[in-house]
């Protein structure tokens, strides 16, 4: 039968995190639903979810925290499927012994990459340390997390993925030490998500998508090293580096075993830590923006 | 007699009398009136949802609902625009009369000029970072950086260019060449140096808010990336306004007093 | 006399850069010091082009070959005023500034005696009420009254002037011309005109330039100090030189 | 006699006659050569890590080993450019055109045209996207927005202040608007118009990298996100060196042509 | 008679916008068809605003007052040519280029005769060999001949000319005042000048424009037909004048 055209636009460019979808498509698993992927990279991770609400593309892929503060913002939206189920994102130091503690941050500069959830998420972990949001200054230094925390002049990073940012720094020879949101009174969240357009989703067409990127997370499992040949093979020449190397490494245990699966409560949790903290104005049902297809 | 030709009359009398202030305040409320007349029908013909482009309703409404925020951002960006504008005029000055002064030179400074020009500020956010740190420095020297160019490439043009009768006679007068240049070269340029300035005070607000982008901790273009992240599309449509509002009131401002100033033909 | 001669130009040829043939060649002068100095020929013979070598505006645009001694000091253009065939008027200068050009032109602030000189200067060229003025607001021969008005204010020992009074009126012109006499005594003056009574009233020597390439010759005049007044011997003379002209015109 | 005052020489000679282009190319060696000593420097004092400011050689070698890939990149960026500099320039001409030509147009159009100067492209990206898609027009528009702004006010300041004397004499011959404006105005203001042109070829290709942000699969600026998001600073600076010799480049052709097309003064 | 006169100006006063005082005052003139009508007068005092005004170039720059009446077809600027008294050569065309600019100017292509016609002009003007360089390379009065030259190229019924010799040697002079004759036949001239000689061999009719705000008077002058030759009665004429413009200038 003639094959489903579906347009799927990444969060970023094509990395690690990407690996199920990237993986399906080298191994035609896409092709084995009758669908047809095609992938498109922005530049602007905040773009791609307005594109499928403009319905100008089909799938694209988002953060839960995202999804949800445009969902309250009435763009129409839904969950379709999820692609890593634990945060990534995490608060960033230096590991040479100036701060060990998240206590230790009081009163020093916290660099970020505005994502609209900073207070919510900083603000809780420091308190976990009895520190006030209000103690530490927050510098949005928008291309250049890493380097900003490299070259001293932020104490401490957050937004930075616990798969990638910390491996780089690494290589670049900075050890970092990590703070987990969710180990510091931050509830759970997807960090990747697939969103599709409230009013015009293809409900088949999701399903298959799921289905391929379920076999293709269960094979990444299964075959590690090979896996990692065939997501390189997508493009060998920007893939194929350490950094990514490292960061598949940490990424395998993170991708979601079942993109399809629904969990209410969690998406509630979540959108009530939202709310607040007046991150959103009102708190949207998850039945609604999270359908199980 | 009937009048005739209408051309080159009107040409002429926009050089002769600056127009009033009163009438540029007129021309500047109808223009805003414009802007957003256009903006609403492209709202309603191309049928642009709310997040991708807000109608300007909305925006008007969080443009007083949050006019404390918005003020206190554009009273950061403002300042370093208008510092930046400082900085880079001066800078432009300064270039074109370097390569003016010292033929050589220019060959070896121009390239790197241009170069400047042609890289794109994320690709050296780390090294402004490293740096000019967060503070107003970065954004002052975005504003500045974006400017310089036209503002050189004008002033040096205009320079260049004096007509020989007046650099014959100054020399004649055994001028120096800093009082050919003060007295002579700079009064004739002023005509050529306007179009730079006026480029300059229109781009430099964006050169500020890429700055923003660069680190910032407050500013419009701060807001905007803030907005933007929250999905409060129409806030950031109301920085944008404000954004606007800057370039074009500095450009009737500087209109104005360069007409003023000029007020002779070569 | 060698002393009294200022400049000596000893077989002068000028060709402009590029151009095939000369403009000047085998030009013989010697400008006496504290004189005037006509230089009359027809247009386009090269007048201009002797004027402003000497004013040493044309180094690097002609090929010059020849020798000009002169015992001034240093470099001959540094002791020269110049007006130009064209009026050079700053239009963004008042007419008063245009005057006082010279003074903005070297660091020198201008001192109370020489505002005043200025404003005397002005009303003596008949444009008091203009003082304040820009150049777009004048006529043609008020403008070139403001030229030579600036090239007064200077005071060099070597004064060039370019048909300092074509643009004028006749009777404007006769004030004018005793008015330069008068301020230029003690400067050597060398004087382009095409009016042979102009060169007569007020020359004590007149070189006729002509053919092509242009060369200069000499015209005898009286031994009377200027400015003359038009006797029977001088209209005898314009005759003569209205004649020279006509042969040389003719001949080239 | 002894040379006179350098000053006005030079300025002069630099007029009257264009340098060849022989040494202009020298020139341009000579600079690149220049830019990366500089570069070279830079690293070396500052003590840049190479993860924020890579030396020179790690970026030559780049440049060799991934020549295929940036050679394709590049070629498409260009194509973005040129197209952007056509349609930008024409735009630039014909806004000065029509606000010279309608005079109530001018206060209409202007704060329009200003306004869409002050807008950073990140805030109508989604905007572009739906309009121009992801294929070759956002960067060609994106190029001209940013270049015609500059275009506009020179040539519109060119134009409108031609010598009184010229317009006057255009009128007794019963001149038609048109005419006088094809045949005096365009002319005498070709060399205010000529710095338009120059700021113009600078900026279009930062323009074009612009567009690229907005959406694109290829180009220089697509490759320097990418290589950037790798922590490929090398590649990145790769693709800036060359990104930057095609200002330079085109910089300096330019300003010959517009040299041999400018011989005279006012 | 009234039919054989082209512009009447009746009681013509005219003022610049902003400046205090009238330039003009009760000026009448009667321009007659087919004629050489010269202006004299003082520097600064008129006469180029007043053929400004003629040459609809003053419009909104000026009040007017006073009626000026033409059997012309509509607008009177149309019907005129303009020699400016700067020469108003484009720098960026060739003297060539300069001479034909009306054909430029005016959408009409420019065909072989008139093309052959503008370089009989230039060679008549005696440019011939400077037909393609341009003005900067020019001497002042080569630069004033073009313009003259750019002028008889346009065949307009009046032609407005001010001070066009007035750069030029003599004999020159006495050749352009000859070939400007031959070839203006047949239209109406208004020629302001400062050369009384001048004035009285080209002009039919000659005012004399003096006093602040100017008012003008004729002077009168034989029915020879132009250009008369010098004979003792306009050596005589001349002579007047000249007191003339003597005592209208002590008197303003
Ligand atoms: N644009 C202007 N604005 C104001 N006043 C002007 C302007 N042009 C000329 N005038 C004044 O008008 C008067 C007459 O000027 P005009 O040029 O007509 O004199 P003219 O008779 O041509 O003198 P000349 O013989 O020197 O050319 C002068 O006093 C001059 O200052
Ligand atoms: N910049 C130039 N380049 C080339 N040729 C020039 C230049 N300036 C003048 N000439 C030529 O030199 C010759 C003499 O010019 P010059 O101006 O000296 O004549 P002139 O005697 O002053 O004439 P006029 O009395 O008309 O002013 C002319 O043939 C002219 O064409
Ligand atoms: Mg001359
Ligand atoms: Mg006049």
């Amino acid at each position: 039968a003639q094959n489903k055209r579906v347009t799927l636009m990444l969060d970023w460019f094509v990395n690690p995190n990407h690996g199920p979808i990237i993986v399906a498509l080298q191994q035609g698993y896409f092709d084995e639903q009758g669908l047809t992927v095609k992938i498109q990279e922005p530049a602007d991770p905040s773009l791609p979810a307005k594109l499928v609400a403009a319905n100008k593309v089909d799938l694209a892929i988002s953060y839960q925290t995202s999804l949800t503060i445009d969902v309250a913002a009435k763009l129409p939206l839904i969950r379709a499927s999820t692609l890593i189920s634990t945060p990534l994102n995490t608060m960033m130091v230096l590991d040479n012994g100036k701060i060990n503690t998240l206590a230790d941050l009081k009163g020093k500069k916290i660099g970020i990459a505005i994502a609209g959830n900073e207070e919510a998420i900083i603000g809780t972990m420091l308190q976990t340390a009895g520190v006030n949001y209000s103690d530490v200054e927050i510098i949005h230094v928008g291309w250049a997390l890493s380097s900003a925390l490299a070259s001293g002049k932020v104490d401490a990073i957050w937004g930075g993925f616990r798969n990638f940012e910390s491996n780089q720094l690494a290589i670049e020879g900075y050890p970092s030490k990590a703070f987990y949101p969710e180990e510091h009174g931050v509830p759970m969240y997807d960090e990747l998500v697939v969103v599709a357009n409230a009013d015009h989703y293809d409900a088949d067409a999701i399903g298959k998508f799921n289905k391929a990127i379920e076999k293709a997370t269960a094979y990444i499992l299964n075959h590690p090293k090979k896996a990692w040949t065939i997501f390189v093979s997508y493009s060998p020449d920007t893939l194929d580096n350490e950094l990514n190397q490292r960061a598949w490494r940490d990424t395998l245990t993170r991708f979601d075993l079942r993109p399809a699966a629904v969990d209410l409560k969690r998406y509630d949790e979540f959108t009530q830590f939202l709310f607040d903290h007046k991150v959103i104005p009102f708190k949207p049902k998850s039945g609604d923006f999270v359908p199980t297809l | 007699m009937p009048p005739r030709n209408p051309f080159t009359r009107s040409a002429q009398s926009a050089e002769v009398k600056p127009r009033k202030i009163g009438s540029s305040l007129l021309q500047g409320v109808i223009t805003v009136i414009v802007i957003l007349a256009i903006w609403q029908c492209i709202v309603i013909f191309f049928k642009m949802p709310s997040f991708i482009l807000p109608s300007p309703g909305a925006v008007l409404q969080k443009l007083v609902q949050r006019a404390d925020v918005l003020v206190f951002h554009a009273w950061v960006t403002m300042q370093e625009i208008l510092l930046g504008l400082l900085l880079g005029l001066t800078m432009g000055l300064f270039f074109a009369l370097q390569m003016l002064l010292f033929k050589p030179l220019k060959r070896w400074l121009l390239p790197i000029l241009i170069a400047s020009q042609a890289i794109p500020v994320f690709a050296i956010a780390p090294i402004l970072m490293l740096w000019l740190g967060y503070g107003i420095a970065s954004k002052v020297v975005m504003a500045a950086l974006i400017i310089f160019f036209p503002v050189t490439t004008c002033c040096y043009d205009g320079l260049r260019s004096t007509p020989t009768g007046y650099l014959d006679l100054a020399q004649t007068m055994s001028a120096s060449r800093w009082q050919t240049l003060r007295h002579i070269r700079l009064p004739a340029a002023l005509p050529t140096l306007a179009s730079g300035i006026r480029v300059a005070v229109v781009v430099a607000p964006i050169g500020a808010v890429v700055g923003e982008w660069v680190g910032s901790s407050a500013g419009l273009g701060y807001l905007m990336l803030q907005a933007n992240a929250r999905m409060m599309i129409d806030e950031m449509f109301a920085a944008l306004f404000i954004l606007a509002l800057f370039s074009i009131s500095l450009y009737f401002m500087t209109d104005q007093c360069l007409k003023r100033a000029i007020h002779w033909r070569l | 006399m060698a002393d009294s001669v200022l400049i000596k130009i000893i077989n002068g040829a000028l060709r402009y850069k590029g151009e095939g043939q000369y403009v000047l060649s085998q030009v013989n002068m010697s400008i006496a010091k504290h004189q005037w100095t006509s230089v009359l020929g027809k247009s386009g013979c090269g007048k201009t082009s002797l004027l402003r070598f000497l004013a040493g505006l044309l180094d690097e645009k002609v090929d010059w070959s020849g020798s000009v001694e002169t015992p001034l000091q240093g470099d001959l253009s540094q002791h020269v005023a110049y007006m130009a065939q064209q009026d050079l008027l700053m239009p963004w200068l008042s007419v008063m500034d245009n005057v006082c050009l010279r003074f903005r032109l070297s660091n020198k602030k201008i001192t109370e005696p020489e505002k005043q000189q200025a404003t005397a200067l002005i009303e003596q060229v008949g444009l008091l009420d203009k003082i304040h003025h820009f150049p777009e607001q004048l006529s043609g021969g008020m403008r070139q009254r403001v030229a030579l008005a600036r090239t007064l204010m200077q005071d060099k020992p070597l004064v060039l002037m370019d048909e300092p009074f074509s643009a004028l009126d006749a009777v404007t012109r006769y004030q004018l011309q005793n008015l330069s006499v008068t301020l230029l005594q003690n400067k050597t003056i060398v004087l382009i005109t095409h009016d042979p009574q102009e060169a007569l009233r007020l020359s004590s020597k007149i070189y006729l330039m002509h053919g092509q390439p242009a060369q200069c010759h000499s015209f005898p005049v009286p031994t009377m100090d200027v400015p003359r007044r038009l006797s029977g011997e001088i209209a005898q003379l314009q005759q003569q030189l209205i004649e020279q002209l006509g042969k040389n015109h003719a001949s080239s």
